[in-house]
């Protein structure tokens, strides 16, 4: 488990890792959708950044900040996306002082549902929902089986490392690039491949404050 | 990327000190930078709303006018406004009586729309919406719900627009939008792709020698890419993608309009005019009304829409009433 | 060349063709295909004319209207009418009053109009004319007579218009066209070429990265070529020509029009005009009233053009008088 | 000398050389103009041929058709500049049943004196004055000495030539070319290429019915 307290540090690792991701966010976006998403992304971190910068965030607090931010700053399809997921989350694990695997498992749980609530992706369809589900499937079942956070965390990475990469050979039925049909098979979802990077960076950077 | 920028990122806001200045005399600032409101909104009307990406001129800001749209929310570049911006730009409108908010069905501006109207409501202030859909080429005819909305709709809040000015309920204001999209039917074709200014580079490509028939307002491709042609034949392919659709027939009265991508010289738009009356005038179809010119636009890119609707008795009306805006000036 | 086109010979009458169906309201053909002019005028004021070479929409049927032009005189692309065509143009426009011939500094057009008026004396058709020189970069300053017109000359239809409509006689509209002409100064960049619709290739070059300063409406070389600035650095090197030139001092009230040359997203002319207003009225100069838009074009050029304008109360009055045409509706 | 009732086939010779010369002449004019006046003469010329096609028309009232044509139909510099030459010419020697050296060189000159009558270019700068004043020079010397008028023909062709071969070195101060200045070095004038071929043309058109 962490401490909700300690969570800055997570969510610097996670502002970082888009950072250094945004040309290939981009790049990866450019192949069938409009080359702007690692732009987009870029923009709504580093605002976050900035407004925490200085300032004592918990993980939940942080979350909420970083989701409210991307909802009224960033627009498109990533601030109501991202927006919702992190206020979800950020609004399930408010009352966490300690979070272990069976918080997180709920926090990524209800983020995916409120998700649900605003788009009607669902697995399958070559978009984040496809790194997202998976990884809340993994956290789900280690909660369930009472596993440790650590070992919880590694299986949750390659839970949405593998729905990313299953969204190669899917053809994408929502957000710009379902308008190419069957074009769009052969290159992975952008906002799949920002969900797998986020997870991942939160993932290695609860692993640096656990106890 | 030969433009007239400062740092692409700051385009819209820049922008948009600039229309503000302008246009001083119909539109105003709000305390959201990416809300704009009519100058002065008549007490005791139903408010009309709408919003979407950048880079569309006239649409979106340019609608906001007397006997058409009361606010609007700004996004970035061919990306929907934030849902907080939405929501102001309701507020915005609100004159007590109800929004309408009339936009284009985009996946962006469907959920940040749908959010902010969960806003609204907690806030007390009813928004009922109308998606436009009016672009036949991006979903066949039994999805219609997942047609994309393009220049159609500049009809849409022109009938909105007009109806809220007569003192219509917020439930006549969107029966009559709604109306108006249902009767609206579009097609585009694109000649050249655009660039996003802070992308620097076009993202999709059209050959030199080829058109996308059926292109959208941010290069979503279309359903055809064909060798390019004369604007006869252009216009014949325009007019046999929209006219079944609906379907349009002998003894219908419409308004046609036809807007330019952006670069393609207003005079070509003229040129396809020409063409496209003569097909529909020789159907047996009245065009009661033209608009062409630069309606809707997509950066620089070159190619045209074009616009149907048919007219009812009611919409013949809510188009015939004057109004004044920075896109459209009617007496 | 990616283009809406039939025939390229053609491309004039079929333009014209499609202009007159949608504005009927405004224009009306006339028996010279060549030759459009308003649809009714007011019987009893003197003729306003125009005319010049076509590719640049609005201008010049475009600013046919109510307070403006009543009839122009059209010619194949970037190419003077035919003098029969002027003098058509005047004949139309006369209501008995004489006509005011306001036109731009081309050779072309000055042999066309000169020899028209010939006729129309023969006539007995009494025509003065204003010959527009606001391009500050077509010629040095003591041979200001050199100078080309460009988009200065939709102020100056504005002025000569409003004061024909207004019961003045010949004398007085020429002599307020000619002081509107006068007190304007204007300057373009050009970012990109244009191609010419049977010529099928840009017929001059701007380097990508590099822009043309003080470019002309037919892509005629400027002072000065330089790598691609900011929309800042462009207003500033514009209001650093245009001022100047007259001078513009602080004190002084002003009307600016900022225009695109065609491709121009209209978003980025905002951005443009954001800057020059702040140059401007950092100078202590009055922005009176602001065009931004496509008011003067060159088919498919990227670029802008800055026109100033010093106001006394005539010229005031005459701007801020209501007028409607294609080109330019002002309540 | 010849007559004036036999002077149609000169106009269609005059007609086909222009035709001819269309790409050469837009290729002269995109040098350091806008590449339309082989367009712009093509087109003047071909509806003059259409409205001569089957009719008998003397070499004057041809003349006078052709000016008119131009100068109703082509605007631009070129309907009034040649419109106003070749209805003057026309003007002139209406009244002429033979026309020899003296008739044609009051007829050039007086369409020479016309044009100066509209445009303010003279020998010298870079127009098509450089090649149809020194033509009219030479036709009247030739009329002075009595020349007869196959002579004086093939005089004002080497004459027009010379003129138009000057216009290479001169600076352009008229028309669409002025606006380069320097620039404009290096390049024949277009109007003074058109002209050479036109005087060209009408010389060997006259000299095949000359008597
Ligand atoms: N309707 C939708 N439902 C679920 N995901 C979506 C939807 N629309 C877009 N996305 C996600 O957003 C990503 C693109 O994001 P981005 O490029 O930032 O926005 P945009 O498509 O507006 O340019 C897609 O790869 C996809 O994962
Ligand atoms: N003001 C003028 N005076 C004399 N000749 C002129 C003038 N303007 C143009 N010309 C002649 O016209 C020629 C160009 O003709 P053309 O290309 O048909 O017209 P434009 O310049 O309008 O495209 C020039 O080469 C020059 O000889
Ligand atoms: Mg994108
Ligand atoms: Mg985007
Ligand atoms: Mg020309
Ligand atoms: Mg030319």
């Amino acid at each position: 488990m962490f401490y909700n307290k300690d969570g800055k540090t997570v969510l610097l690792r996670i502002v970082k890792a888009v950072q250094d991701n945004k040309d290939y966010l981009s790049e990866v976006d450019g192949l069938i959708g409009d080359g702007d998403h690692g732009m987009n992304m870029n923009k709504g971190f580093t605002l976050f950044a900035d407004s925490i910068a200085g300032k004592d965030v918990s993980f939940t607090k942080g979350l909420d900040e970083l989701g409210n931010l991307l909802f009224s700053k960033i627009g498109g399809s990533m601030g109501p996306i991202y927006g919702t997921v992190f206020m979800q989350m950020a609004e399930t694990g408010e009352g966490y002082d300690a979070i272990g695997t069976l918080e997180l498992a709920a926090m990524l749980r209800s983020g995916l549902l409120a998700l649900y609530d605003i788009v009607e992706a669902r697995p399958g369809d070559k978009t984040l929902v496809d790194t997202l589900a998976p990884a809340c499937d993994a956290m789900d079942k280690d909660a369930e089986e009472k596993m440790n956070l650590v070992a919880a965390l590694e299986r949750m990475k390659t839970a949405a490392a593998s729905g990313w990469e299953s969204t190669k050979d899917m053809e994408a039925r929502f957000g710009r690039s379902s308008r190419l049909g069957e074009r769009s098979r052969g290159v992975y979802d952008a906002g799949a491949t920002s969900c797998k990077i986020i997870l991942k960076a939160m993932a290695d950077g609860i692993l640096e404050v656990a106890r | 990327m030969q433009r007239i920028l400062n740092d692409p990122d700051n385009v819209v806001d820049e922008m948009l000190k600039g229309f503000v200045k302008v246009h001083s005399d119909i539109v105003a600032p709000t305390d959201n930078p990416r809300v704009i409101k009519r100058a002065v909104i008549p007490a005791g009307k139903v408010g009309v709303a709408t919003g979407g990406g950048s880079g569309h001129k006239p649409a979106f800001i340019g609608y906001i006018g007397e006997n058409l749209c009361d606010a609007a929310a700004v996004g970035e570049i061919c990306t929907s406004p934030t849902a907080a911006a939405f929501l102001d730009a309701f507020k915005a409108a609100d004159q007590g009586k109800g929004v309408a908010c009339l936009y284009g069905n985009y996946s962006g501006d469907n959920m940040n729309v749908k959010m902010a109207i969960k806003m609204a409501k907690k806030e007390g202030l009813e928004v009922k919406t109308v998606v436009a859909n009016d672009d036949v080429a991006s979903a066949p005819k039994d999805q219609a719900e997942k047609r994309r909305g393009v220049a159609g709709e500049v009809l849409m809040w022109k009938a909105g627009g007009a109806k809220a000015a007569a003192g219509g309920s917020l439930d006549e204001v969107i029966a009559a939008a709604q109306k108006a999209i249902d009767h609206t039917r579009s097609v585009g074709i694109g000649l050249t792709p655009c660039t996003l200014p802070a992308v620097g580079h076009p993202n999709f490509e059209i050959k030199p020698g080829t058109m996308e028939v059926g292109i959208g307002h941010h290069g979503e491709p279309g359903i055809e890419v064909c060798p390019l042609e004369s604007a006869a034949k252009m216009a014949e392919r325009m007019v046999n993608v929209v006219l079944p659709d609906y379907p349009f027939v002998s003894g219908d009265e419409v308004v046609v309009l036809v807007s330019g991508l952006g670069a393609t010289p207003v005079m070509e738009l003229y040129v396809l005019y020409d063409e496209i009356e003569k097909l529909i005038s020789g159907k047996g179809i009245k065009i009661h009304r033209a608009y062409v010119g630069n309606y809707f636009t997509s950066l620089e890119m070159m190619g045209a829409t074009l616009t149907v609707m048919k007219l009812d008795d009611e919409l013949k009306k809510l188009v015939d009433m004057p109004c004044y805006s920075m896109g459209i000036k009617q007496n």
